[in-house]
């Protein structure tokens, strides 16, 4: 660990920032639901964030992601604005999706970000296609495509990883395993030997990986996001990692007995970083140079959001279809 | 009478049959743990993890067991969670359960409880907020059920659960915490009687689950103005009571359709299309836009029917 | 002018849009040896197999991976094969292709065409012969064409391939082998725009698809007892033609809407509750039972909308 | 082969009379729908019927069976009565669903024949379920479910292989795998190691069998099933077969080379069971007996299915539901 090369120091440091930001964005996220001012319910990624950074942090900004409705580390990673999200989950003007969609919700195509999803397990098939449509242009990009371990019990995942493979599409599934589907142990109901023996069955190289060590989870996403461009078709990703905070913002998350999240907590993604950075040598005020750094972005992001207008109520009706839109016809 | 809330009442009626009948049995995502909106509380306890099922995220699963469970002699109640998280399982409701008796020719009933909480709840947009009951109106096999008090949704769950045919249950996520009278004793409604929640003689007015209670305010106000309003909550869409509606119709002369539903192509339709062909009576709709639900407060709201606009309306339909 | 089968006429707007922008592509099962109904039959010889895909029998994956691929810059033709499959498929179409432009707040739009033959074709029973147009009218962002000749598929179909919505297209089966005229050049039709079939002064009738064809059956007989019959075929459900019928109603002061779909909860009760809403004419609806479709041709015939049932309703209306 | 006892040389003799049942059936079927006779399109399974007769065999009449687009075997096998089931392809009053499900709906309740499904796939949860209410029941039948090799591609065959593995379910899954979904090589739609494969990632232990060879078959299923009834959990089922006519009736199944049909026809399961039954002593008379039993049976059962009247069109109201039941209101 110490033997680290600068080049990996550098890099390190990168996921440590970026980790303690997509934390910060979450607790501010966390502090406004609990003032009323996040509306709708969000899933906070606490504990989690390595796979972000580690899996995400390997796409251009031409790839795409696709992600879940626990995905405000996902976007952040993919390089949307931490201002806007918040906007956005505030509901104002000025959010990535004009304050419309909410955490649920959240996507900046801007950034090849396509978007969260409510609907578990749905972004495994659309992923498949936007892969696909890479294929038929004839680009090089890739897309990324992350999902809990609760996904893999919906149809969809077994028809979107057979699509990828049969169409050998370049697309990086990536299973977020936290061990829990809201407030079930996943693997109570999930038989057979886990997501990554299902993607083998259905044709796809997986790789299992410690999902709350970021460079690990760097390092396999790189080789697999390397292999996919190089024309290698679909490949998975099996990150282990453990969800800190309740399913929602406001699940007491009674289900788990204190010891185990204790125990988690010991072994949370931020932490290890840390020590590994300073290990190489990065001193106690740079690591604290990075979270106080993520937290005056946050604090900043949040008083700007708080401060923009809800949209008006004619956005109810814009941006619904063209033919036939409800700007003409509402009724 | 026991003071209850929807919630309850809901949970009081499942407990009622699950007592009764050994064959009924629920399923559904995190019903252990009391099921999302916590209307499970403590069943698991009483009935134990066999008859109050956790189940996969499997919506199809869930919903295609429960057809092949009914088939083979139990009662399924199955737990959707949201409306929305349905539409992940339709061929499994509309092609393969609501056909099975008709297309086996009567070798079988699926004796079926789908509940689907319906509607908005602030800020949950446009994949958690849907009002869908005109599509299963409109599903032959069928039945559909839209309870609006905590009485009724006790009353009309027991029957749910003892109706041999697969119903679709729509609670609505606003009313779980909602407080009301509920009867002691075994109390079952029969589907297809509507409930008049006033009487009055100047305009017939019509809605069912949570946008009742948005009439009956709005009748207030009328009533305030000295303008009579016949309301009457539909409870069940199908089979609906085309004789209590028309005849009000009839009797006022105007009829106004309210829900929450979008109104193009919502259920409102298929009342004011019957009373046009049946009755001389005026008819007009209040629904939602054409649009998807929004996150963001103005946006959400700038789809819902509220009072105000009830009045308004009502007021112009008296004038037209 | 050429003679063309309803089904040559889709193929060659599918033809000829491939041509103009290589980022249409069609996807479905066994689409390289034509599709289930031929309509595809010679494309991949054009196209290759990579424009003119097959598809694994995973409805929610090719509806799925269109949206995806709608929103990466590609325009997916999606055949469905019959319209009762694309029930494998709803959460795909509902809640992720109609809302997406919507909820994420117009960064995306999803151009896709999902192909779904509808209708009875003799003896394919309940699983195989559902209209559900009016499902997709009821669900904001979807776009609902249901074509009725040779020429408005093709200029339809091809309207529908460049439009930047998601278009429920839904052909009909039974009129795969019909011959018309087709208009040679590159026509487009534009979507909310009705097409007389032929005036009257009368009665007001209204349809779609397939049973146009019967209305102009009915219409015919009914010329012959002197009522003249103001046809029209709605060709798009959404948009719909609201001008057009609510002024050919206010002028002949009678509606009547026939359809194939079950009557309730079909789309004749948007279409008669807004002419009721905003006319004085009289209205009423022809559409199938609230039924299952049954195997036996006595059965299947029983929902069937057939000519004399429309001549005996109109001549009921026009003395009612 | 030679060595069979006497007991497995009845048992084999039942399978060869049953399949020629079979076969007889199904080109009744077939004179049927040339004729204008049978309705609708009807999927014949000629060449598979040692699946059905292998398989289903083994299923005590209080067990349940479910079935597929393809399912006229599977019926006959289960011990539906063959007049009525013509009668049902022919739509007539005394088909096994009074005429109003034809051959994609064929059922019969009473000997525990679930239902045929005219939506690939659909079968699978149902039969899960069926087999879930079994447990719950405390009994100890057994539910078997046929479906093609297109039907793995569907979400169900995960969420229903998932389900029933993860609640022990008494069922056994059979993978009727003829190659071929309508006119498309299953192949090449079909990612990874195939049904068996994915079935065991599920964790369902699966056999492979040779579809075509009737004793292999029954020996499996009777071995699997015991398995199940001893309360085991699932079983999968993989029988390799082949389909000798087109996808439904009127398919000249243009697709595939003659020789191949050629090839596959030397290997057709009737032939091979013939020829052991032949090596083990039985006679030519004997043999011919059975495939004249079968076709007396079937041209009785077509005359008097077509001497049968049509339901009523009052049909068309029966049985849809109780509660506003279309013979109330149908409008
Ligand atoms: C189809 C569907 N079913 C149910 C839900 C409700 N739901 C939201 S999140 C969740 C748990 C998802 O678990 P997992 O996939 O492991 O993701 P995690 O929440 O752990 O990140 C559930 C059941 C949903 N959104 N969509
Ligand atoms: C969900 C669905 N998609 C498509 C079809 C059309 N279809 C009917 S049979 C068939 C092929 C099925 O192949 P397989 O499962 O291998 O069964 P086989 O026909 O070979 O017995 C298809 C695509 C259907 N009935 N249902
Ligand atoms: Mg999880
Ligand atoms: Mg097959």
């Amino acid at each position: 660990m110490s033997s680290l090369r600068n080049t990996d120091i550098a890099r390190l440091r990168a996921h440590h920032r970026l980790m303690w930001r997509i934390r910060k964005l979450e607790e501010a996220a966390l502090r406004g639901l609990k003032a009323g001012v996040v509306l709708g319910a969000i899933h906070p990624s606490i504990g989690q964030e390595a796979v972000a950074a580690g899996a995400v942090g390997n796409l251009r900004r031409d790839d795409i992601l696709l992600s879940t409705h626990r995905g405000h580390g996902h976007t952040l990673a993919k390089g949307a604005d931490s201002e806007a999200m918040l906007r956005e989950l505030f509901g104002r003007v000025g959010g990535t999706c004009g304050g419309k969609g909410g955490s649920m919700h959240i996507a900046d195509f801007s950034v090849g970000m396509l978007g969260a999803n409510g609907v578990v397990g749905a972004n495994i098939v659309i992923a498949a296609g936007s892969a696909h449509a890479i294929k038929l242009r004839g680009e090089d990009r890739v897309v990324c495509c992350i999902f809990g371990d609760g996904a893999i019990n919906r149809g969809p995942f077994l028809e979107g990883l057979n699509w990828a493979a049969v169409f050998k599409l370049p697309v990086l599934f990536v299973c977020e395993d936290n061990g829990f589907a809201a407030t079930t142990r996943t693997s109570t109901m999930t038989a057979g030997g886990g997501p990554a023996v299902r993607a083998e069955a259905f044709g796809i190289p997986a790789t299992l990986v410690d999902g709350n060590d970021v460079q690990a989870v760097d390092e396999a996403a790189a080789r697999l996001i390397g292999e996919i461009r190089a024309g290698g078709g679909p490949r998975f990703l099996h990150a282990k990692t453990y969800r800190l905070t309740g399913h929602t913002g406001v699940d007491p998350a009674a289900y788990r007995p204190a010891a185990e999240v204790e125990a988690a907590r010991m072994l949370e993604p931020i932490l290890r970083c840390a020590e590994v950075l300073r290990s190489a040598g990065l001193s106690e005020a740079e690591l604290e140079a990075d979270r106080g750094a993520a937290e005056a972005e946050m604090d900043i992001a949040y008083e700007a959001a708080f401060a923009a207008p809800y949209p008006g109520p004619e956005e109810a009706f814009r941006d619904v279809q063209d033919a036939g839109s409800p700007e003409e016809v509402a009724f | 009478m026991t003071i209850m809330t929807y919630s309850a009442a809901a949970k009081a009626a499942l407990a009622e049959e699950m007592r009764r009948d050994p064959y009924v049995w629920a399923v559904g995502e995190d019903l252990g743990r009391g099921g999302v909106f916590g209307q499970y509380a403590g069943l698991v306890e009483e009935f134990g993890p066999d008859r109050i099922s956790d189940a996969p995220i499997s919506e199809a699963a869930i919903m295609g067991a429960c057809v092949g469970a009914a088939m083979t002699g139990t009662r399924p109640v199955v737990e959707m969670r949201f409306s929305d998280f349905a539409l992940c399982a339709v061929d499994e409701l509309v092609n393969q359960a609501a056909k099975a008796r008709f297309m086996f020719g009567g070798q079988s009933k699926v004796p079926l409880v789908v509940r689907e909480p319906i509607g908005m709840w602030r800020s949950s947009a446009a994949q958690h907020s849907q009002s869908l009951e005109s599509w299963y109106a409109h599903i032959p096999g069928l039945v559909v059920v839209c309870p609006s008090t905590p009485a009724d949704n006790k009353a009309l769950l027991k029957a749910a659960i003892r109706c041999d045919d697969p119903v679709v249950y729509m609670e609505h996520k606003n009313l779980w915490p909602m407080e009301g009278e509920v009867p002691d004793g075994e109390i079952l409604l029969p589907f297809g009687k509507a409930r008049q929640v006033q009487q009055g003689g100047d305009i017939t007015m019509v809605s069912w689950s949570a946008q009742v209670h948005v009439c009956a305010e709005a009748a207030k106000s009328l009533a305030a103005e000295g303008i009579g309003v016949d309301l009457w909550d539909l409870r069940t869409l199908w089979p609906w009571d085309r004789e209590a509606i028309l005849t009000s119709a009839a009797k006022t002369g105007r009829a106004v359709i309210v829900h929450e539903a979008v109104q193009v192509g919502g259920f409102g339709a298929e009342i004011a299309a019957t009373i046009a062909e049946h009755t001389g009576a005026r008819v007009s709709r209040l629904g939602a836009p054409r649009a998807p639900i929004g996150y963001a407060p103005p946006v959400e709201n700038a789809v819902r029917v509220t009072a105000s606009q009830i009045v308004a309306h009502a007021r112009t339909a008296l004038n037209g």
